[in-house]
């Protein structure tokens, strides 16, 4: 259970992005986070990994906390040793690491070094693409290929907790689907809590069990995915549906409607 | 016959096939779409045709001359600009800066005059300054013309990117997945926009996409790789109809 | 031009200053550091006195070897303190501040004994207080060539690549062949050199009787000890920056035998000169066993300096200063370095030197001073 | 014949000491991708506080070499926590710069405590030259080249197999992603600073029992700039066998051009041929490339 | 007239040509002036001493502006200054000791044949990168000085060789105040020039070289060329201060050019500001002056505790490291950022908090 209760975030002491977000995610479950561009989803999760510091962002108001352990005041080490491990938006694997090299680092924090030859396996199982790879430098696979092992990276963690920035960032639509289908056996079969950040509502929310959405810093609407999936303004916004199906592109009137929430 | 041709283009690195004798052709004025799962070398052919990667073999034509030699900033100079994968903006400068930039190889200052600052140079930067205040004004980025784009939330950069490109008042602009990471509502704009030039400035625009909606809907024509292969090339209705390119990449629902 | 008449409080007309361009922390600072000490300390050892009218004081600091240090030292000694006569240090700092000092018309003693500051016309404002370079090397060869047994000696020199390693091997090179002798070999051998094999070995080849060394402590000992390695059975003579106490624990038992060049005495030598500078010492509760021949070294070219103001018409301007210089005549020293003697046209206090050899882990000295 | 073996035997064991003085640039850079411009000073103060142990405590040799890097090692440990810390993430070029400024205010340090005369070490490696055949070597040389193969399989395992090392290659690449796998970049850099100082010691204390101990024996840390460059900045076979190769060529061109330019080549030689190879290689011999995807 | 020290808010710029001047602001522009009027009227008040120090940092400024085009405009590292500022004393000896030239002739041709000799030692950004370059320029360091050391019959080898102070007509530079003003106005001239070409086209290509190579070769901006190209104008600034430095110390030698200096240039455009024109100027102040502080510190010092001087000396080179660390730590962006600072408070000023 992670609590985020009226977070306030500052960069470099001045910009103000965070202006009191609150929103729960509860154990075993898939929380998605939608958003528009700047809403400052990347910015929460960093808030809760701890990596805000080394961007010189802080937490200025509001708690964070795990199983009612606060966690906004450690480092971003200790949070994962306590079992939050967040892949970072853009996956940033190491270049010049092999991919298993890579797999060995995502599990700098494991105690148990014995089983992380079978862990690694099971990264293997789930993509099996990488297994062909493993020994090719990370800095040169392809962005799907990047993003398997950002996440294979996360499996190797084992966290109790796992944050996906926009896993499906330039992913083809089959890969997008079979990623997310691994990411619901990943938190069926391993019990790990998810939170996912996404800008593809689709997939988001077709596999989430409650999801939040944020504007400039703030939570504006939250629901089980059945109701959001209802909401006029999710469907247009979000999902790219007009009132008669899927919109044209081609098409698109130059004007735009107003949201309600904001 | 089409503005640019691309001939049986190989590219090979180490043991890595990125690309396989691919050849199709684009014509002047269209839309044209360039589609496939990851690492089946989309980047990879925009990079043979900005020149960053050079083909193992086979050849890029522009305007009926070929240009596989050629280095990337004198194909610039023939007026093919590009928007990348991943934001490479000059994130120190403004975003009018980084637009000037755009215009590099529309100036002629050189160190001297460019040190002196007078006359024609003081003129020329002016009068490109011109040009790019149209670029932002279609863009609507005028109310960060003076941020220095380092600052700017992911969407805005890629608009800027883009404005980049546009500065260049290129014939032909390669767009490297310009909507990733982008809700449907900020797509929507994208979309307006690369509409808009393509109408208003009939620039040549090859698109490399992810969505199909948008793929679908703008495409005139629509490529399709696949581990380096081309297998599939025809009028949206085409692909979408193409077997081979539904099993290897567009999965059942997308089509329609 | 300066002048440093502002009174001071107290009887007398007032204080001179004379600058110190000295190096402690810098690449020489081992050697130069006594010898900062020792100009220091003679004018500590004066400081009460009152000569020719004046009391003394030296304004001395550190350049850490770093040319452009020295000359910004140099504006300030000059400009702000408005000193009338410098005792510098090395040859490259010296060189480069030769036009200003000429220009500025202030007397300069360098640690640097290189040749071209005889030079009257290039030169007008430089002295030497020493044998130059150049003249110690033709002092050298001329005992050699007293001294050979067999056939014609045959030279090799080994300095290294800078102002101060060259200066006086064409000289030297010159004066062997008019004395007959066969110059077979020269080799650049590094400042900082780990290593002198490959320019030993190719010395070798043209097996010299003699070697003499330009070079500084750490470079002298790294050929001794190669050359030991190597098992070659030249005879190394080194100039006066080879030669000193601190040559002997660097190269070990390798030293033995080497042959020094002394152009100043060493404390341990009894000389009638060495009793002011212990009466001095003691003073301070120190002992002159605790000092080295740089140190003797320092004290001299401060002593030479001060002696040219007693005498000095007009000790306030560096140009009195200059005549004053000009005027010593066989300065006696003591024993402590060979006396002196400037002329007009003559800047060069001395050729003579003394030469030492290594015995038992002690330079002795085996000659008088001689000269060529 | 006997000639070139001569130097080519005393060009690799002089490389050999090279090698160990640029393995510290190199252990540094492979965590912080950054050059440490205070190498010279770290390995002059490991030597003076070895030699002080055995001069003024009269502890012997081994005991004292065993606590002068016990000490290098906090020494490292303590600089980049309170001086190198507050780069992590900053600009590497800033990091550079902050250690030449620390080059010199170790100088200073140095200088107060030990001021500026010459010291030297007590014979601890046997005087009498080693003899193979015609060739005759130094047996201090001979140690350091044995010291220094020993270095190179304990790091090359250390940095392919270790979780430590590969961590620390990791934090050379992303340091953020480096963090967001719960890797502390503060350790991995105190580890590395700690071993780069050690490594230097070493070097320092075998230069030391050459040519004797003073203010300018830091020099060399320039001096071997460009053999961790030709090896490749973050390839530990690279400064060895950069080191060797950089010996080799000083001493050849002093046994076979000095002779005809009249001197002073050998110094300058190293760096021709750098420039020519890295031409070539423009990452060094065994360098990582930078890897530029668009 | 408002007060210049007071910066403006609402300031409009009806057409572009204002908007793109260097000093957008009129109360700038006339801040800029009183700037300048006061530097050029403090010789006349300060003493010999202090002028020449002034002129030392003024040289130093120069090369460091050209140094800054190459390092922190166009993010190439160069550990080769010191060599090239040789290049350019020595040059101007040449030219005036031995073929009697005029020093007006000498020293703008000191600065191309450095150009050259920079570009030429620039190819290698052909292929080379930060470091690896930056050793590159390093081995430029040590062949020029090579070569400068070793071509006696033109440089004097090693013992260097003997300048005179320029002159016009009869009269000669010879004191510091006549030589601190023909150093002011190469000075001048420099810094005009270079924020110039850093509003124009070839300025913002450097840029983009240094930012992102590979969109700056895809907008049509050649890198090599333009690589090469910084080379050479920072070369041509470095050349001409190492000129006049030539002929204001009035010798050359090799040892003048050591691999320290260049090592200071670095501290100068780090401390100073990387990419920032007045920073290097800043920088060459404060770096050649703080050896002169803390050397008069020392003065005072030993004066209480005379057998100390030993251990201030060491102390000196402490402060010094430590003044530079503390300076990276507390702000990065050097001594051009802290004025920015201290601008923007007087931007506010009076009701700043
Ligand atoms: N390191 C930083 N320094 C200053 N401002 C920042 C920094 N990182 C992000 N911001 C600002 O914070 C706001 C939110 O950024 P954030 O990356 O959290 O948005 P986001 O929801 O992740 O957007 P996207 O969908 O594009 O990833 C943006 O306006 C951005 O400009
Ligand atoms: N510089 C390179 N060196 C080695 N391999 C490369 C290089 N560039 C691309 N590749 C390989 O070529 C293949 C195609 O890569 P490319 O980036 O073109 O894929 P893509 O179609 O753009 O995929 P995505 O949609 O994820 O961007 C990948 O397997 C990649 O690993
Ligand atoms: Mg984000
Ligand atoms: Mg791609």
């Amino acid at each position: 259970m992670l609590t985020i209760n009226n977070v306030e975030v500052m960069y470099d002491r001045v910009i103000l992005v965070l202006k009191g977000m609150s929103m729960v995610v509860p154990k075993g479950k898939i929380v998605a986070l939608l958003g528009s561009n700047g809403a400052g989803k990347t910015t929460t999760l960093k808030a809760i990994s701890g990596l805000l510091k080394s961007e010189n962002g802080e937490v200025t108001d509001g708690f964070i906390d795990l199983y009612g352990e606060r966690i906004d005041v450690s480092d971003a080490e200790t949070i994962v040793k306590k079992g939050i491990f967040q892949c970072m938006e853009g996956r940033r694997v190491f270049e010049h690491l092999t991919v298993e090299e890579n797999l060995i680092a995502g599990a700098h924090t494991r105690k148990d070094r014995k089983n992380i030859k079978d862990d690694i396996q099971k990264v293997y199982h789930y993509f099996p693409k990488l297994e062909m790879l493993k020994n090719r430098q990370a800095g040169y696979l392809s962005g799907g290929e990047q993003q398997m092992l950002a996440i294979g990276r996360g499996i190797m963690a084992k966290p109790k907790v796992l944050l996906l920035d926009e896993p499906s960032l330039g992913l083809a639509p089959l890969l997008v689907k079979e990623i997310f289908a691994i990411i619901k056996k990943i938190n069926e079969e391993e019990g790990t809590t998810i939170l996912v950040v996404e800008q593809n509502a689709n997939v988001a929310l077709s596999i989430a069990d409650y999801g939040y959405i944020m504007e400039n810093g703030r939570i504006v609407m939250d629901g089980t995915v059945e109701r959001l999936l209802a909401n006029q303004d999710v469907r247009e916004f979000y999902l790219g549906m007009s009132d008669k199906g899927r919109k044209n592109y081609k098409h698109i009137k130059s004007y735009k409607r107003r949201k309600r929430w904001l | 016959m089409g503005i640019l041709e691309i001939n049986d283009v190989t590219l090979r690195f180490g043991g890595v096939v990125a690309l396989d004798k691919v050849s199709y052709e684009v014509k002047k004025g269209e839309i044209f779409s360039l589609i496939g799962p990851n690492g089946a070398g989309k980047t990879s052919m925009l990079n043979c045709i900005s020149g960053l990667y050079k083909p193992s073999s086979g050849s890029v034509c522009f305007n009926g001359e070929e240009i596989t030699h050629f280095k990337p900033h004198k194909r610039a100079a023939l007026g093919i600009a590009r928007a990348f994968q991943n934001i490479e903006l000059f994130p120190h400068l403004s975003v009018l800066d980084n637009l000037m930039l755009g215009r590099h190889v529309r100036m002629k200052t050189g160190i001297l005059s460019g040190g002196l600052y007078w006359g024609k140079a003081q003129k020329e930067e002016v009068l490109h300054r011109q040009k790019v205040e149209e670029v932002i004004d279609f863009l609507e980025i005028e109310h960060i013309r003076d941020t220095p784009v380092g600052r700017l939330a992911y969407g805005l950069q890629k608009r800027v990117e883009v404005g980049r490109a546009l500065a260049l008042e290129p014939e032909i602009l390669l767009l490297d997945e310009p909507m990733a990471g982008m809700n449907s509502e900020e797509k929507e704009d994208m979309a307006r926009y690369i509409i808009d030039i393509h109408e208003e400035m009939e620039t040549t625009i090859i698109l490399i996409e992810h969505d199909m909606g948008v793929v679908m809907d703008l495409s005139d024509h629509i490529a399709v790789l696949d581990f380096g292969k081309l297998i599939g090339y025809g009028t949206p209705y085409e692909i979408q109809n193409n077997q081979k390119v539904i099993d290897a990449y567009l999965g059942v629902e997308n089509v329609g | 031009a300066c002048s440093g008449e502002e009174k001071s409080s107290g009887s007398g007309k007032g204080t001179i200053k004379i600058g110190g361009i000295f190096d402690l922390t810098g690449g020489t600072g081992d050697v130069g550091t006594p010898y900062a000490e020792g100009a220091e300390a003679y004018f500590d050892s004066i400081k009460d006195e009152e000569i020719n009218g004046y009391k003394l004081e030296l304004i001395g600091d550190d350049y850490a070897y770093k040319i452009p240090e020295a000359q910004k030292m140099y504006q300030k000694l000059k400009s702000k303190d408005k000193v009338s006569g410098i005792l510098g240090w090395g040859t490259g700092d010296t060189e480069a501040l030769r036009q200003q000092v000429a220009a500025d018309k202030l007397p300069y003693f360098s640690g640097s004994y290189s040749e071209n500051l005889k030079d009257i016309k290039e030169s007008p404002y430089n002295f030497l207080t020493a044998a130059s370079y150049s003249d110690q090397a033709r002092s050298a060869l001329t005992w050699i060539k007293e001294n050979h047994s067999g056939g014609t000696p045959k030279i090799a020199f080994l300095y290294n690549d800078t102002a101060f390693g060259k200066s006086p091997i064409e000289d030297a090179k010159s004066f062997a062949k008019e004395l007959g002798m066969e110059v077979v070999d020269e080799q650049i051998i590094d400042v900082q050199a780990l290593d002198a094999t490959s320019q030993l070995l190719n010395m070798e080849k043209k097996n010299p009787d003699y070697a003499i060394i330009q070079q500084t402590w750490g470079a002298t000992a790294t050929i001794l000890k190669d050359a030991k390695k190597l098992g070659i059975d030249t005879q190394f003579i080194g100039l006066n920056w080879a030669t000193g106490e601190g040559l002997i624990p660097l190269a070990g038992d390798a030293a033995e035998g080497f042959i020094g060049v002394v152009t100043h005495a060493f404390p341990y030598e009894d000389l009638p000169g060495m009793e002011e500078i212990k009466k001095y010492l003691e003073g301070r509760g120190e002992k002159l066993e605790d000092k080295n021949q740089k140190f003797i070294q320092g004290w001299v070219s401060a002593k030479i300096m001060v002696e040219a103001i007693k005498i000095a018409d007009d000790p306030t301007t560096g140009e009195g200063i200059r005549k004053g210089i000009e005027k010593l005549k066989e300065l006696d020293l003591g024993g402590l370095a060979a006396p002196v003697t400037f002329t007009a046209d003559n800047h060069a206090g001395t050729n003579k030197i003394r030469l030492a050899e290594v015995k038992g882990g002690k330079f002795e000295v085996i000659t008088d001073y001689i000269s060529y | 014949m006997a000639f070139f073996l001569q130097m080519l035997v005393t060009g690799i064991v002089v490389g050999s000491v090279y090698a160990l003085v640029a393995l510290g640039f190199v252990l540094i850079y492979k965590s912080s991708d950054a050059i440490n411009f205070a190498q010279g000073e770290f390995l002059l103060i490991g030597t003076y506080v070895c030699l002080t142990l055995i001069t003024a405590y009269n502890i012997p040799f081994i005991a004292a070499l065993f606590i002068a890097l016990m000490f290098s090692a906090i020494l490292g440990f303590v600089i980049e926590r309170i001086v190198l810390r507050p780069f992590i993430g900053e600009p590497v070029i800033s990091m550079i710069m902050a250690t030449i400024g620390l080059s010199s205010a170790l100088a200073g340090l140095v200088h107060i405590i030990w001021g500026h005369e010459t010291r030297v070490f007590p014979q601890i490696f046997p005087e009498a030259p080693v003899r193979l055949g015609e060739v005759v070597i130094s047996p201090v040389y001979i140690w350091s080249l044995v010291i220094v193969v020993i270095m190179l399989v304990i790091f090359t395992f250390f940095f392919k197999f270790s979780k430590l090392g590969i961590a620390m290659r990791a934090t050379a690449d992303d340091q953020q992603a480096a963090m967001s796998m719960g890797i502390s970049v503060k350790t991995i850099f105190a580890v590395s600073w700690a071993i780069a100082a050690v490594v230097s010691a070493v070097g320092g204390i075998l230069l030391g029992n050459i040519n004797g101990v003073n203010a300018s024996l830091s020099a060399i840390g320039l001096k071997v700039l460009p053999v961790a460059i030709l090896g490749g900045l973050d390839s530990i076979p690279g400064a060895i066998i950069g080191g060797l190769i950089i010996g080799v060529i000083e001493t050849m061109t002093g046994g076979y051009l000095d002779p005809l330019v009249g001197g002073g080549l050998k110094e300058v030689m190293p760096f021709i041929i750098l420039v020519f190879i890295l031409m070539f290689k423009p990452y060094g011999l065994f360098g990582k490339k930078e890897i530029e995807r668009v | 007239m408002k007060n210049p020290f007071v910066m403006g808010c609402g300031e409009f710029h009806v057409n572009y040509k204002q908007d793109m001047a260097i000093w957008k602001i009129s109360r700038v522009r006339v801040r800029v002036m009183i700037m300048v009027a006061l530097l050029a009227i403090f010789p006349l008040i300060a003493s010999d001493y202090i002028v020449g120090l002034a002129t030392l940092c003024g040289i130093a400024a120069i090369g460091a502006i050209g140094l800054n085009i190459l390092t922190g405009f166009t993010g190439q590292i160069s550990i080769g200054v010191g060599a090239f500022l040789g290049v350019g004393g020595y040059t101007s000896a040449i030219l005036t000791a031995k073929l009697g030239l005029s020093f007006w002739i000498a020293m703008p041709t000191a600065g191309i044949i450095t150009a050259v000799v920079g570009g030429l030692f620039g190819l290698p950004s052909l292929r080379l990168k930060g470091l690896y370059l930056a050793i590159a320029t390093l081995a430029a360091q040590v062949i020029i000085l090579f070569v400068i050391s070793r071509w006696d019959t033109l440089t004097g080898g090693t013992a260097g060789m003997v300048l005179s102070r320029p002159e016009i007509g009869s009269f000669v530079f010879n004191s510091e105040t006549s030589y601190y003003y023909l150093m002011f106005v190469i000075l001048v001239i420099t810094t005009i020039f270079t924020l110039n070409l850093f509003r124009s086209r070839v300025g913002r290509a450097f840029i983009a070289v240094r930012d992102r190579d590979i969109a700056a070769e895809v907008m049509g901006i050649d890198l090599f060329k333009y690589k090469v190209l910084a080379f050479i104008v920072s070369s041509f600034f470095v050349g001409v201060a190492g000129a006049l430095l030539g002929h204001y110390t009035m010798v050359v030698s090799p040892e003048l050019y050591s691999i320290t200096v260049s090592i200071e240039y670095l501290a100068i455009i780090l401390v100073g500001g990387l990419g920032s024109v007045f920073g290097s100027i800043y920088g060459a102040v404060f770096i050649t002056l703080l050896p002169v502080f803390l050397r008069t510190g020392v003065e005072l010092l030993s004066g209480v505790f005379p057998d100390l001087s030993n251990v201030l000396n060491g102390m000196k080179e402490v402060v010094f490291g430590l003044v530079i660390i503390l300076f990276l730590i507390y702000e990065p962006e050097g001594l051009a950022k802290i004025w920015k600072n201290i601008k923007d408070y007087f931007k506010l000023w009076p009701f700043s908090y």
